[in-house]
């Protein structure tokens, strides 16, 4: 009997203390906030959604490389020479003409890999969360600002050029060969010169190095 | 007191009695439930519904109800179709039912009948009927389980539940609820306290709390809320339910625990009589008086709730038949005693 | 409709899945219970619904630093912590010296965030056994350490924030001042905690004597963290197996001591938790003391790892218990083999052993006090 | 605290007529080598020996040697009591890639062994309650081998995306 007095006793106790604890809260303040209409600032270096800074990026390639889910997806097209990109603001010279750069926000695991290999610093996570889709296609980010036109006419150039280059490489590629067989013909007639005992030759010439 | 009054009002037209405590069933019901969750928020340092309505969400129920009633009736496959169907309207009219005896102020009671205490608890007891309707007839066998441990914990705790009330009749010498209440009329006790039961004699307020816990345990509140316990039995006999079923399912639990609270407030706390004496009195300040003590106990059993954890089957049966039932026999014999000496 | 009775009058056992959707199976783990009445018969858990498959993934990767953000996903509810495992076990595979603000830095998120994770644990504890406030009380403090991460990493939950041999960023200016404001406020909560919840009578009938796990089984089944030290042995690996820096702390075991029923139990495992959440406030506050204020924390970072051949199993305590990472190198860039050994994984294979012959409301207490998370289980 | 070589002796006193080896990486601890017949038997010396007392099995992992066309199982244990720990190694050849399993001398491999099964398809005879544990029970082949691959549909639902 009184065990079960002391028992009771005990529970009613810890009940009670527990019944103060809750009373001092239903008086205390509320800690939270209401949403739509107060908002929740997000500290300024915070993952929340990628960005890039498209005029500052050189396509390198980097972080599409670093991301460990393929989030990102670059298309270059190497600018022809007639066409000065300009430099970053970082300096950095510009080579390609970005015709995509699509960042998949469905995808993104927010681990900012990305961010860190990029040598310009224009890829980044900024503070920004309300940006959910009805469609999960809406999330693919096209940060690449060229016009399609453009896109196809940068296109077609580089692929003229590339043709070119690539005739041109061809051609080298076969003075190349000319030249090494040239001089394998030359050497061997060195060597005979060499048994007949006579000895000025004049070195082969060296081909130049295509540096158009 | 003024009988003429009274048995003028009883005269009322049969609809009347049937829409007046209807009416404050289901506006109780809305408050109530929009009252819990703003207790429950303010407990938890939150806010609870902010949005429906304006000020603090005064509307959310409404909006709530209205959501219900728009959803889908969904029967399971297997279920026993008719069972499944009739149980939440059996278990709302049992509650409501039972309101037909209190009497919510000195000039209305639904009906005043010479045993209202016995035939409150009659019909109580049908709530236990319909859960274990609606938990079979679910075909689910989480709802088997908290239809059986729904059946088991009311029947036991209408053990304790009627000892208490019985301590009262004991005092009070009758079984009218409209009696009792008035025999608690008056300033007397030590000159300035009401003449409610709990004041008179101390071995009462024993019996108040036993009758508070069995309570709490009748209308399945926390620590008792066995049957539908969320985070074991996944709602209990309520998981095949949705839409409007589930609501009269709601309905009925807020209906109860209001019937239980404001049976309590009869026996202990004078009913209607105001706590001034003659002041603020007469029917209408009687109907608040009496609906702030009901919903005073209503709130202690909400703060109650977002505090504590909850009970174990067995530890449940534990307190109920080995501790509660003889403390309220032998709280019973003492209350005579008392009477008797004094 | 569900028969009970067969029809030769035999009492028939009934066959019950308590999830993958159940409120208190913390996750998407099912269990198969073999119940007469409510009494457990027999309980077999079925996992794998969450599988991620982060062991192949990690030797997809090209990169051992790649791996990092993956680690998070596995205990989402202590990412620094797998984070931290996973880079010790391939600083100490590379043989990789670390500077000293580094590993302050560490140490004092990872221990932040053994208290948020513990505080989730035990708040979901609570909700397991109808408390619901507690649960929204202890939130509340772990928003609180959220925040400082978010300051910290930028992220909320998934952190990525360590690298191998340094940190991804350095810390916020006020860091400091920001985690010592947190340790002040969250002292008093510990004791609001005990009186809410750890001393109150339902509650330790809840817990007490149920889910009795004896220090040879645990040690057989190889638990570890606050589940072997709730029955009794004073076995932690940063004391006992010691990484980073945390030998150069001052700490205290706590160990389960059967203080309101039998040593082992789930009231054991609880108060260890909570106790814990204390002294992993003391290593804050005397890393905080002790960190160089100067100091780059990406100077160490390798710019690509190229591993050597070898297999080197590593253990942290992570708040769960014992995270291993076992590694295997080839000479390559990428990993030949990551296995991670989760503690909850282990924890779970237990659930048999310790829950036979108990309701079904203890099962949901065993389960709660064993804090599984089911992102760890099935990786 | 014992030291591998010591840990070798023992090893080589109790078993005689049983090869061991201890294998050493370029980082990590040395290894021992069993061969995958006596593992039981080594494991239970291991556990009841009074001087080495590994009472916990704190890892059990299951590799895939391509180069090799070997599978391996990795055992780490370790002594709460005296505090040391050791990694043994058994390698089985791919096509018959069947080990005792230990499940009777530490329980936790029971669970290891299931996944060690279901990720690289090492057969652990004697296991009480060998199923897949983390694929479904009817998925194909085994993930983590090095020459796996993935099925195209599961169930008619397909796997890619």
């Amino acid at each position: 009997m009184l065990t079960i007095i002391k028992q009771g006793w005990s529970t009613f106790k810890s009940i009670f203390t527990g019944m103060g604890v809750t009373i001092r809260h239903f008086f205390g303040p509320s800690v939270t906030l209401q949403y739509p209409d107060e908002r929740y600032e997000l500290p300024e270096n915070s993952r929340a959604k990628l960005y890039v800074n498209i005029d500052d990026c050189i396509g390198c390639n980097l972080c599409a490389r670093a991301c460990p889910v393929n989030c990102i997806d670059i298309e270059t097209v190497p600018a022809t020479a007639d066409v000065d990109l300009g430099k970053t603001s970082t300096g950095n010279p510009k080579r390609f003409w970005l015709t995509r750069f699509d960042i998949d926000m469905a995808k993104c695991m927010y681990c900012d890999l990305c961010v860190h290999p990029c040598p310009t610093d224009c890829i980044y996570m900024v503070p920004e969360y309300e940006y959910s889709e009805f469609d999960r296609t809406n999330l693919i980010y096209h940060f690449s600002n060229l016009e399609p036109e453009k896109i196809a006419e940068v296109k077609e150039k580089a692929e003229i050029e590339a043709a070119e280059k690539k005739k041109k490489r061809e051609e080298m590629q076969k003075a190349k060969a000319e030249a090494a067989r040239k001089k394998k013909e030359m050497e061997a007639k060195k060597e005979e010169n060499e048994k007949s005992g006579d000895d000025d030759n004049a070195p082969s010439k060296p081909e130049s190095d295509g540096g158009e | 007191m003024n009988s003429l009054f009274l048995t003028n009002i009883l005269n009322l037209p049969l609809l009347v009695h049937l829409a007046l405590p209807l009416t404050i069933i289901l506006v109780y019901a809305l408050v109530a439930i929009w009252g819990e969750r703003k207790v429950a928020g303010f407990i938890q340092d939150r806010l609870g519904p902010m949005r429906v309505g304006g000020w603090h969400g005064w509307a959310q129920s409404i909006a709530d109800l209205l959501k219900l009633i728009q959803k889908e009736d969904i029967v399971p496959t297997n279920a026993s179709r008719f069972l499944f169907k009739f149980a939440p309207f059996m278990m709302f009219a049992a509650s409501y039912a039972a309101f037909a005896v209190i009497p919510f102020s000195s000039g209305y009671i639904g009906s005043n009948i010479n045993i209202g205490v016995f035939y409150l608890l009659a019909v109580t007891s049908v709530l236990t009927l319909s859960i274990i309707m609606a938990a079979w007839a679910s075909n689910n066998k989480w709802s088997l389980l908290g239809g059986m441990r729904s059946a088991a914990q009311m029947v036991s705790y209408e053990v304790p539940t009627i000892a208490t009330v019985l301590t009262v009749i004991v005092v009070a010498g009758s079984l009218n609820l409209m009696t009792v209440t008035e025999m608690q009329s008056g300033n007397d006790i030590l000159g300035f306290l009401p003449n409610w039961f709990i004041f008179q004699n101390p071995f009462l307020i024993v019996a108040f709390v036993i009758f508070f816990i069995s309570i709490l345990a009748e209308s399945h509140r926390v620590p008792f809320d066995l049957p539908e316990s969320e985070s074991e039995l996944v709602a209990g006999y309520q998981t095949e339910y949705s839409g409007m079923r589930w609501a009269m399912f709601m309905l009925a639990e807020y209906a109860d625990m209001l019937l239980l609270s404001l049976l309590g407030a009869v026996l202990f706390f004078g009913g209607w009589n105001s706590p001034f004496g003659d002041f603020m009195g007469g029917p209408v300040w009687g109907f608040f008086w009496f609906m702030l003590k009901g919903l005073l106990l209503v709130f202690v059993m909400m703060w109650i709730r977002w505090t504590l954890p909850r009970y174990r089957v067995d530890q449940l049966m534990h307190i109920c038949w080995s501790v509660l039932i003889p403390l309220s026999f032998i709280n019973l014999v003492l209350v005579a005693l008392w009477e008797l000496i004094f | 409709m569900i028969e009970l009775i067969s029809d030769t009058g035999e009492r028939r056992e009934m066959t019950i899945n308590m999830g993958p959707q159940h409120p208190s199976t913390h996750g998407v783990l099912r269990l198969e219970l073999v119940l007469d009445g409510e009494i457990i018969k027999k309980v077999k858990p079925h996992i794998g619904y969450l599988h991620r498959c982060f062991e192949k993934y990690a030797e997809e990767m090209d990169d051992y630093a790649k791996v990092i953000p993956y680690t998070d996903r596995m205990d989402y509810v202590s990412a620094m912590n797998q984070e931290h495992g996973y880079v010790v076990a391939v600083e100490r595979m590379l043989e990789l010296e670390v500077p000293e603000r580094v590993e302050h830095i560490r140490v004092i998120v990872a221990e932040m965030q053994r208290i948020a994770s513990h505080l989730l644990g035990i708040g979901a504890f609570g909700l397991d056994l109808g408390a619901f406030t507690p649960f929204l009380y202890l939130f509340t403090e772990r928003e609180k350490i959220l925040d400082i991460f978010e300051k910290v990493s930028g992220a909320r939950l998934l952190y990525n924030y360590m690298a191998v041999g340094g940190l991804m960023r350095d810390v916020h200016p006020e860091f400091k001042e920001d985690v010592a404001d947190f340790v002040k406020t969250f002292r008093p909560k510990i004791k609001e905690l005990d009186n809410l919840l750890s001393y109150n009578k339902i509650f330790i009938n809840r817990t007490a004597n149920i889910g009795v796990l004896p220090v040879e089984v645990a040690l057989n089944y190889a638990a570890s963290g606050p589940v072997l030290r709730g029955s009794g042995l004073k076995w932690d690996l940063r004391k006992d197996d010691p990484y980073s820096i945390y030998d150069r702390f001052e700490f205290d075991i706590p160990v389960g001591s059967g203080e309101v029923g039998t040593l082992g139990d789930c009231w054991d495992r609880y108060i260890v938790r909570v106790r814990e959440m204390e002294q992993s406030l003391r290593i804050i506050e005397q890393a905080l003391e002790s960190m160089p204020d100067e100091g780059d924390v990406m100077e160490a970072i390798p710019k690509r790892i190229r591993m050597k051949e070898g297999e080197i199993y590593v253990r942290t305590e992570s708040p769960r218990g014992e995270l291993g990472y076992f590694i295997a190198g080839d000479n390559s860039a990428s990993p030949f083999r990551v296995k991670a050994r989760a503690p909850s994984f282990v924890h779970l294979s237990m659930l048999p052993a310790i829950s036979r012959g108990s309701l079904i409301a203890d099962m949901v207490a065993i389960i709660g006090s064993i804090d599984i998370v089911l992102g760890e289980v099935d990786r | 605290m014992k030291s591998v070589e010591e840990i070798l002796e023992y090893l080589s006193e109790k078993f005689p007529e049983t090869e061991f080896e201890a294998l050493q990486g370029d980082v990590g601890p040395a290894r021992i080598k069993v061969p995958a017949p006596v593992i039981k038997d080594v494991a239970k010396f291991l556990r009841d020996d009074d001087r080495l007392l590994f009472n916990t099995l704190m890892c059990l992992s299951g590799l895939h040697y391509p180069k090799e066309e070997e599978m391996g199982v990795a055992y780490h244990i370790h002594s709460t009591k005296l505090g040391h720990s050791l990694a043994l190694n058994v390698r089985v050849p791919e096509e018959k890639a069947e080990v005792p399993t230990v499940e009777s001398i530490w329980k936790t491999a029971d669970w290891h062994e299931r996944e060690a099964y279901d990720m690289v398809g090492i057969t652990f005879t004697g296991h009480p309650d060998l199923r897949r544990i983390l694929c479904p029970y009817d998925w194909e082949g085994h993930p983590l081998r090095k020459d796996y691959e993935q099925q195209e549909f599961y169930r008619g639902v397909t796997t890619n995306e």
